[in-house]
């Protein structure tokens, strides 16, 4: 397996992180944040990812997408993570994008993969029931009633389930998870947002006899089991993905802290106790990179160990980025728990890009397993 | 009977008498009183409870009866917070005053200080906050650089301070200020009571990561302060922002004490236990989550410890007499890093629900349990980072080279 | 309760200081263990120990003791700890002397409390069945034939097994744990002398028929749990108060070494990362100097809620010895990997401490059931 | 058939034809070859691999065939290492000269140096052992005491080193010592070649807390080295000591990964794993202490998360072409932490089982780990401690200020 950026790759990185520099560094986050704006994130931004092509990037080219695959996206969503950029790249981009291309019809995929690519749709995963990753799904029904479906119950904590356009639900039929599409607008749709610490967009979506005709039945009923698992699987890689920017943001800007901020007549990056604090996060950052690159390649590659190898970086880079955001807001000092450092906005959302999706527990638990003990 | 429990009796009957019965329920969040000229009390009760005890000298039991303490001794002292807590009476005054200014005074102000400001201190009248910290010196305190210079009966105080509580809301602040710029940094420092309400001292309070703006910064441009306010020698003042320091941090210590006492109740339960419980998977009472259950022990675990060695530090030093030792190092140090790991575990134990700022489907406990984790970044920080009380412990008692 | 050493107390403390210092410094240890002797410890000196009533500590005066309770004789654990003294004072002066003063009777009392006292006689307690605690008998069985008793089944890792004079046995009866107390010499016995890493003594036992006759019955058959459980606290807390020793000494050790060693051109102790270091273990031992004193007081007292204090001494004073060994063998360098420092010795006496008597998960595990979660 | 295919058909055959059945077998503890004048080799076919392997150059693949080298490319020698494995073909040769000596000779000896030493290190003829460290410089190599002095052809040399690895085993070894002791601290010091069968060379085993002496102390006395044996220039050893010392620590650092082969391989468990299950209860494969199974998993995680790293230092420093870089110090840090948490792990799992010594009922596996767990506690002091490592990566990698 490469465990080197492909020229691709180093391509799309590049692009993103000019385009982080110049269009989005934290004080577009911090605008989009302190706006009326309940969308939690600028649809012209979104406008200008699309037309670099950056919501296409796990989007067959015939549906006007590049193809370029998993360890594309996730060197974007990591240049995105270290200026926190607010978009809807990673419930849209990835998690829409790939259940759509993995198992949509045709027709839908005609329909809303285009629109995908070219920033007009957007889409959340009302997946989760409760306040801890699960990734089973007992709370929400779907019943058949005719040739449709009638789905109720309610998903909790859907990442930007405020405001996303087409709604991806997964729920319990009769014989195992099936998943469904859904207009926000529907009736039967009844959504409650919430704005995250980290100020980014999160719903509990409630379904009162939701009714869904059959073209909005996506893939096969009662199979969805195995898509579920896969789609989490990527969900994870690119949510690692992003945290690793963070963390490496976060890590950078306090070593620079340190470089400048005098104490005692001297730099405070001259002493030890700090150092040997600073170099440990760098090993760890370091090992996070690998393990990174490695659960983006291993899908593109096809491997056999796709599960292990996402927990091993879920885990790892959510215990890093929690380590390196507490030490960065400490090794700052006072001003490191004010608001106009960006050094707690990254605290902010280590916290919840390690709740999601699996926390290191969680993911520690499952490696166990998968392992054999 | 002997005497103290004579005391024991004589207590408990007046603070059943006394005490108004709303200040006999739990604090909320808006239930504190901080006193001071502008005290908005958000219950009479609040008003009437600082009143009565205020008078008996009670907020400051242990300060000498000529200022209006309490002269209780320390077996005396103790049995009064043990009635108050079997009692369930709430705290009368939270005070920088009582906390950290008073004790200072009673050590080094003149006689006609300690007359003129520990009385309104008891009773709350005057609200206190304090000017140490400039925006250039954090843990290097010393290196401050606000000046006062002489000018006939008065000092012309011209300088900024940073994270000075509640700024905005108090009448008086206790200040740290150059005198001597030719001195060596520590000697150069005077310590200097600064009246609050005049043109030349504005404040600005500071947002931080919880949302909250419990501090303020505070610039003073040519703010005038009577020559009679400097307390101590000029130029000692370094000698007044120690001893002060040290009952900042005892104070602070007991912050990560939080959960300790429902830890020490046994069968009863931790609050760390019964709030995760409302979050995960529980059978028999036990949390399923072997991975949780442990960090909730280590933790009540650590909480449990702490209260038992400030408890063995009070005991030694009942004995010994002497003011706080270098053990508050060691508090604050554990307090803060304990109180985190606590909000973290909570954190952990909560999931989402413990992620949320607005909106959504949060219910006020965990709204605030978010924005005090938040909070609790601060604890390892303020009144001397964990940094400097490992220094400090590494070389004052440790005595390791330097 | 108190935290503050009683009289007495600091009295013993202060003898059993000089004795250790004088009698049994750590090259005692070592010419116990580079000796050929089996025992792992020095008859002549325990005889000294006894005659300065340390023996008997937990003994009622009438049988030739001093009766001066956990408190006493914590604090002798502890600077007996100091200096690694290898004696039988833990098997034999608290677990044999504790059994017998609690559920005794008269003649038991009478035969075996003075020889204790006296250091005439040593005792074990074969309790344990596996490589790791477990307060639960399974394996090892009691029947009932005629008036007597046979026992059968085997006993591992049992402290001082491989010379204790009277050995005390838990065996499952019928409805419950019993207690018989057995000649080390008696037929059906067969001892399995082991050296530990910390070169002390452990042994396997096996009993093989072994008959016991009611002379020989400790207790109430079927009834033991209580007595057991309580004994167990008792060895937990006396043990915590060695250990607590064994750290203290560790750590000085330590702290001398920094201040002594140069590299560089100064003393390692004058750098920052070692002294933060060294400044978190002092805090640690502070807590676990609080939880030892209240440990070995709540008995005296008579608390409520001994299990639960025993536990948080037991876990925090293995995580703390555990964390101070390993720091003080690497702050040491390369002398400290040497058999020459004493700082080695430590580690090893670390181990196994940890270990015997429930290691600190196994405490977390029941402050946690203890406190109902 | 590309040219890469063809070779490792090539090489395939010829490690079938050519690898005695012996050396297919698992590693045991003694058949180890260390090679040197004095070899004792438990097996015959120990003797004959290292001598078919030997004469290939395949001890040291990727050196020059000029010197006795393989002469491979990275691909090739990827191939080798791949088939190798896939054969289960044992290491034929372990040598400080292999691993340390060579590269740094390669790069700062003499034509004449080179010709000499290297093929008698790839044939395992000469066992070399290192002089760096002294009683009193550990972690501060460079203050080293040794002294050369300059006697018409050779070099009179006195002193004392300490951790000489198998000394009183080896035939020759590399010192550093101080020749300009006016110089400044790291300018006076040559690398010498110092034969050790002479009468002013004495050795001495270091007792270690395992119980082993695998290090020596060495003694100087007067010993007589030919000037010929003075590696690159005359007090400019500290070049050549630096280079060495990250060949070493690259050793060191695999030395971390034990247990990582087997956890990288999925369902089959781990080594960490399997062990602890023979020691604790176990249902349906799961280990039941979820506790001890999450430490575990821990370690297992960062066993894959360290060989994947290492793997991908190697693909990058492949294209760019550089020697060993600053990033092996992250490799000997994290090496030997990870390598002795796991092994405090193993003691966790398996209980009084892996604190035996001697007698009782502990099998040979058992007393292995006691003894290794014991040694593993230098890993992270020898080859430069984890402080120094820690050191250099905020100082060289982050560049935080002095």
């Amino acid at each position: 397996m490469s465990l080197v950026l492909s020229e691709t790759a180093a391509f799309l990185q590049d692009q993103t992180q000019r385009f982080a520099r110049e269009k989005t560094p934290t004080s577009h986050f911090r605008s989009v944040r302190d706006s009326e704006n309940p969308e939690c994130f600028d649809r012209e931004i979104w406008k200008q990812m699309a037309d670099q092509g950056l919501s296409g990037i796990l989007i067959p080219e015939e549906f006007g997408g590049s193809n370029f695959g998993l360890s594309g996206i996730g060197v974007v969503l990591q240049e995105l993570g270290r200026t926190l950029t607010p978009s809807p790249l990673f419930a849209t981009g990835v998690i829409g994008a790939s259940f759509l291309t993995k198992i949509g019809t045709d027709s839908q995929k005609q329909k809303y993969l285009p629109e995908i690519a070219n920033g007009n749709l957007t889409t959340c995963f009302a997946f989760e029931e409760g306040p801890r990753h699960k990734p089973i799904i007992s709370k929400v029904t779907a019943e058949k009633k005719g040739k449709n479906y009638i789905i109720n119950g309610k998903k909790s904590f859907v990442v930007d389930g405020g405001f996303a356009d087409l709604i991806i639900i997964a729920a319990k039929t009769s014989k195992g998870p099936s998943l469904f599409l859904a207009d926000k607008n529907s009736k039967g749709i009844d959504i409650n947002i919430a704005k995250m610490v980290d100020s980014r967009n999160s719903a509990n979506i409630t379904f009162s006899d939701l009714e869904i005709s059959p073209e909005n039945i996506l893939g096969e009923i009662d199979q969805a089991q195995d898509t579920i698992e896969e789609i989490l699987d990527i969900s994870r890689a690119a949510l690692a993905a992003e945290m690793l920017g963070g963390a490496l943001e976060a890590f950078e800007i306090t070593i620079n802290y340190l470089k400048e901020r005098e104490q005692f007549g001297v730099k405070i990056g001259s002493f030890q106790a700090l150092q040997h604090r600073a170099a440990n996060m760098f090993t760890e950052l370091e090992l996070c990179k690998s393990c990174v690159l490695e659960s983006l390649s291993c899908f593109d590659e096809k491997s056999n160990d796709i599960p292990r190898i996402v927990s091993l970086a879920k885990a790892k880079i959510g215990e890093t980025f929690h380590l390196i955001s507490n030490e960065g807001v400490q090794m700052h000092g006072g001003v490191g728990v004010t608001d106009e450092y960006d050094i707690g906005l990254y605290l902010k959302r280590a916290r919840v890009a390690e709740q999601i999706f699996g926390n290191s527990e969680f993911h520690r638990n499952r490696y166990a397993e998968l392992t054999g003990y | 009977m002997t005497d103290l429990t004579l005391f024991r009796e004589e207590t408990r009957d007046w603070l059943e008498t006394n005490c108004p019965p709303e200040m006999k329920k739990p604090m909320t969040p808006h239930g504190m009183t901080w006193g001071g000229r502008n005290c908005k009390f958000s219950h009479p009760d609040q008003e009437l409870w600082l009143k009565r005890l205020g008078e008996k000298g009670w907020t400051a039991p242990t300060w000498p009866k000529e200022y209006g303490g309490g002269g209780l001794s320390y077996d005396e002292n103790k049995i009064l917070a043990e009635e108050m807590t079997n009692l369930g009476t709430r705290m009368p005054l939270a005070s920088f005053g009582l906390w950290m200014l008073g004790p200072a005074l009673l050590e080094y102000a003149s006689e006609e200080q300690k007359m003129e400001h520990i009385p309104k201190i008891i009773k709350g009248e005057i609200r206190w906050c304090q000017g140490y910290s400039e925006p250039g010196s954090g843990s290097d305190l010393a290196s401050l650089k606000t000046k006062a210079i002489e000018d006939g009966d008065n000092f012309i105080v011209n300088g900024q301070k940073v994270w000075t509580s509640y700024a905005n809301e108090c009448d008086m602040i206790f200040t740290l200020v150059r005198t001597g710029p030719q001195e060596p940094k520590h000697d150069g420092i005077s310590f200097l009571l600064i009246d609050m309400d005049q043109a030349g001292v504005e404040t600005k309070p500071i947002k931080l990561i919880s949302g909250a703006s419990p501090f303020c910064e505070t610039f003073f441009t040519d703010a005038v302060v009577p020559k009679k306010n400097l307390v101590h020698k000029l130029n000692k003042g370094w000698d007044v922002a120690k001893n002060l320091l040290q009952h900042e941090r005892k104070m602070l210590a007991s912050m990560g004490l939080g959960g300790s006492k429902a830890a020490s109740k046994g069968k009863t339960g931790s609050g760390l236990a019964t709030l995760s419980k409302k979050y995960v998977e529980v059978k028999d009472e036990k949390i399923i989550d072997e991975g949780l259950r442990q960090k909730i022990a280590k933790c009540d675990m650590n909480s449990h410890a702490f209260s038992l060695t400030l408890k063995r530090v009070s005991e030694e030093a009942k004995n010994s007499n002497n003011g706080p030792s270098a053990a508050t190092s060691i508090f604050k140090l554990y307090g803060s890093e304990h109180n985190k790991q606590k909000y973290e575990i909570m954190l952990e134990a909560m999931g989402s629900q413990a992620l949320g700022w607005e909106g959504g489907e949060f219910g006020p406990e965990e709204l605030a349990i978010t924005r005090e984790w938040l909070r609790t970044k601060a604890n390892s920080i303020e009144g001397g980072t964990s940094e400097v009380q490992l220094n400090v412990i590494s070389k004052r008692v440790l005595d390791l080279p330097q």
